[in-house]
């Protein structure tokens, strides 16, 4: 999976973010900078949307959730580790565990920031952006158990590598599993 | 703390900038990572191809599904946890951390709250403990406050009448033992800590009216303990002796019908207790065995082996052929009886829950498999059983070995559905919303 | 808080005197329950019969045996703790409850002590978050002393290179993700914080000379840096990157031989390290693989994928057949190398895990159902594996899906015994002592 | 298992522990009244005695540990549920845990009153009187389950009780494990 010049890439993200960040950090809180930043990152407007309750429009356990992207089997279905989108995935189904594969189990909050993969959706052929965000504040879901590895990389590159715990960012850093959303088309192959 | 090798800087400022740097950096690099994906899509492309999947939203959390009687809670002492599923669509609906030691959640549909006596040492194993009551929003399933206890409340291991609500909804009663026992008063409504009763003797809390309990005691007697409407003792009963502690002792795993207390001994012994009335009433016992029953060694066991319901007026005992002391032992059969009559009306045979596990490890939820596994495979017997309070009744039966509960229609017995993987090492189950 | 019902005494005598009354409760009824048994024996009998077994003593609590190098301790994420194990006689040592998060236990065998980062929040899940080094008696496994840290460590599933003692036993260097990196810095002899060492864009610490560490950089450079006799940082150098990122990047999972330390990429290049100048030295990557190797795809991985015995130079690669993007993947083999010749000189092929786990809960630990199990099962593989730094070494590698251990002649590669049970969900493993 | 007039018994017991008790009381702290009943009880001098190094007696996992009764196969081996001082054991056998079935692993503490079984040696065909101390402080070992309950009692009856986690006497009341302790000779049978 080798990319041209991944090291030329670094620095220049490494020096734009320096300047970005320093003036975003001017007046800024944390969290909102948080908020802010993983915001842009996602594409929302804002965040976070806590709680939301999305019962009537997906209740957990309904088929309506199991088949969200019109593939049948288990690359259509979020509760299992076949699920197209898990291709980089490192945890508990959140889809397993009183969730979904976009939202949180009840009481539970969403880890703004997180990993990255890229990921093959076989109904269209694309490849899509999926951020594997960690549901935290509970102790582990311990069920759905899930690790696939597609572009994984350690913990010295955070934002490809699921083996860090991402409730680094939230109220309690506990982790209870994982989502993986959709952040937009990555490219055709 | 200074930052090091950094005299220039003060700490704050330095580091939060150094923050916010970094936050921007994982961030950032996240979308380099994605730079050569997120190479422009020919124009041409998009015009030839189905549309593409929107982008999603981050940071939504799931409020809980409605309260619904077929949803059963399963307590879990190695996760430290209780957990909910939906019996019809085998679905987690959701969970509640429980600290150390019992897990005795108490539900209150009344105030669509679940309150839930936790122990918590500074340090996880050690340091300071400390006790507290945390009310969880039923809807949301997260805490919304804390009642701080007195450090005492006992730990039990499957938590059977440790802690209960009293029939106004109002007074929680929390079970202690220090080895002294006693029981703390909560006032969920004020959100605050009454105090505590001192029960020498005697442990152990059952809700008997709206604003009293009683507790069984080491002779085999029975204390009633009456409250104020501020949750103050305003009196207390001690019964003679209704059971013999050593010789036949009635299991803590009682089930309640309205007035009536159904305790259930070590040899099958039905001994009912009416809380009507000032000081309780006992009922001439009555067996759950017939001579054949005995000579063929049928035992009531297991972690919680009773259930009702009350509508019916149907009891469930799970039973087990075995010997004396066996009253912990796992049942193979789940028998009903009908408390009018006094009569058994029906057997229900289990199962074989492990080989529905090993057929779910192997990801298969039915079939031949399934079918094969479930005769090959030695049968665990189940552990605990309850039983929704609907008019179209689940019995839910859990077998701790193979981490699976099985869900049957309560009345005509037909076996409805597996759930699987319900935790490591779970215990007792629970079925609270009607 | 008053003692409700019994406005005469005040609470804490009254309560006092309950507690009492209960405890001699307790204990007295205990006796009591004996009665029957302590029924006075005839006299007759004794002379009789042989002596009977003499009453023990209440209290006792062991010792560690003597820290030895075929003692291996395993990181367990449900258990949240790290248990030793004695790799001779297969027996548990003994364990260290970790908090939550990440299990990084830093054993100092000259000072006869273990170091390990904990994190807790007030509410086990939930509230006030306490970070905090405990420092616990090698010998005795019970915690002697504590040290707050800022609440920052870094939490990645199998810990590798997140805390880590500099050469001269006094420093220990704790990895920080906030998502903003740093390093704590905490002196273990004089028991306390020193600080917080800022490390934009490099993550991880490797020991690196008696005041010195390094990390590793988003870029693939390496960050080396020096403190001064107080602990503070007193230089920094940060290399250009020596491997690719994105193309062939080489895992966290390093060993260390001296002044060497071995990184191994996914696509099995040894890149060394050479810490004893001023600034790293990186010598030419080798390759664990050869033609015939990659043409039958073979790769590194694992949890813990290399292990290594200093004295003789031998390097330990935990291998499988699989596709890109396995380097997680269990292995198959273990791959033996000699560092002066970078050649493979031995093949070591692991038996079936999870039918010696099965065996062993049907409670068979040998013989002919655990040779018939092992091969009727499918073969699970191992995630990680180590090594004892004895001239009579042991390789331990673990099954996680078998929770089993098994251990091998680190030199002859013949099988010696399992370890089985060594926790729910076991992960990586230390073979620390000398 | 019926025994004679146990509620007299019972009554008996009660009115003699309230007198002593109360006599005990005054002037004594808890610890030091826990220790005294447990001594009394064990038939110990002093509570609690740790650390105590029985390391060159018993190392765990010597085969010395394992057949300290002389007795051959399971219920001559602490580390087995067999083991016939398990009897009315609930709990992790700290022998599995890097204790004995005597005394308690590294860096925990025995908890001085528990419950009390009666099991046959089957070496000299004697009742004994079994203390099953838990040990306390650290979270479960995890290895070797065992339950059986001859003579076991619900809760109400604490004494003869199993089900209750008796680190309650413990400086921290977090369960570990289970030891199984002869306290002397109950009868012939």
């Amino acid at each position: 999976m080798s990319r041209p010049e991944p090291h030329a890439i670094e620095r220049l993200v490494d020096r734009w973010a320096e300047t970005t960040a320093r003036q975003l950090a001017r007046g800024l809180s944390r969290r909102s900078l948080l908020g802010r930043l993983g915001a842009a990152l996602a594409g929302a407007a804002t965040l976070p949307l806590l709680p939301v309750s999305r019962v009537s429009a997906a209740p957990p356990g309904e088929p309506a959730a199991s088949a969200p992207d019109g593939i049948e089997g288990p690359e259509g279905d979020p509760s299992s580790c076949q699920y197209w989108r898990h291709c980089a995935i490192d945890g508990f189904l959140c889809s397993c565990c009183g969730g979904s594969h976009t939202a949180c189990p009840p009481g539970t909050t969403m880890s703004p920031v997180t990993w990255i993969g890229t990921c093959r959706n076989p109904a269209d052929g694309r490849q899509y952006v999926i951020s594997y965000n960690d549901c935290c504040g509970k102790s582990m879901c311990a069920r759905c158990f899930c690790n696939r590895n597609e572009g994984d990389r350690p913990a010295y590159l955070p934002p490809k590598s699921n083996d860090i715990n991402w409730c680094v960012a939230a109220p309690s850093t506990v982790y209870h599993c994982s989502t993986a959303i959709v952040l937009g088309v990555a490219a055709d192959r | 703390m200074g930052v090091l090798g950094r005299p220039g800087g003060t700490f704050a400022a330095d580091l939060e900038e150094a923050l916010f740097v970094r936050i921007a950096l994982v961030v950032l690099s996240a979308c380099a990572a994605a730079i050569p994906a997120v190479a422009p899509v020919r124009s041409g492309a998009d015009a030839a191809t189905p549309a593409s999947l929107p982008a999603e939203t981050i940071g939504g959390v799931l409020a809980a599904p409605p309260l619904a009687p077929h949803q059963v809670w399963v307590a879990d002492f190695v996760l430290a946890r209780t957990a909910g599923f939906d019996g019809d669509s085998g679905q987690m609906l959701g969970m509640l951390p429980a600290g150390v030691g019992a897990i005795a959640p108490v539900f209150a549909q009344a105030r669509n709250e679940i309150y839930l006596p936790e122990t918590y040492y500074s340090r996880g194993s050690r340091g300071e403990r400390t006790d507290v009551v945390t009310i969880y929003d039923a809807g949301t399933l997260a805490p919304v406050s804390e009642i701080l206890l007195p450090p005492k409340r006992a730990d039990i291991v499957h938590a059977m009448a440790l802690a209960t609500l009293l029939d106004d909804g109002r007074f929680l009663a929390v079970a202690n033992f220090t080895p002294a026992t006693s029981v703390t008063i909560v006032d969920v409504e004020e959100r605050r800590l009454v105090g505590e009763v001192a029960t020498p003797g005697c442990h152990l809390v059952y809700a008997a009216g709206p604003r009293r309990f009683f507790m069984l005691c080491g002779d085999g007697a029975l204390l009633l303990v009456t409250l104020d409407a501020q949750g103050a003792e305003q009196s207390r009963t001690r019964s003679e002796p209704f059971f013999e502690v050593l010789g036949d002792p009635v299991t803590e795993k009682a089930v309640r019908r309205g007035d009536e207390w159904l305790f259930v001994s070590f040899d099958g012994l039905v001994r009912a207790v009416d809380i009507s009335g000032e000081a309780p009433r006992f009922s001439e016992p009555w067996s759950l065995l017939d001579d054949a029953d005995r000579a063929a060694s049928w035992r009531i066991g297991g972690v919680q082996h009773l259930a009702l319901h009350e509508a019916s007026g149907r009891l469930y005992s799970l039973m087990h052929r075995g010997g004396p002391d066996s009253h912990k032992d796992p049942g193979t059969e789940i028998w009903v009886y009908d408390l009018e009559t006094r009569t058994r009306i029906q057997k229900i045979t289990l199962r074989n829950f492990l080989g529905a596990f090993l057929a779910q490890q192997i990801g298969m939820d039915g079939g031949v498999l399934l079918w094969l596994l479930e005769r090959v495979v030695p049968s665990p017997g189940a552990d605990s059983i309850a039983v929704s309070q609907d008019e179209n009744p689940r019995l839910f039966a859990l077998s701790r070995n193979a981490g699976t509960v099985g869900v049957w229609d309560a009345r005509s017995g037909s076996f409805r559905r597996y759930l699987a993987n319900v935790g490591i090492a779970p215990g007792a189950l629970q079925a609270p919303w009607r």
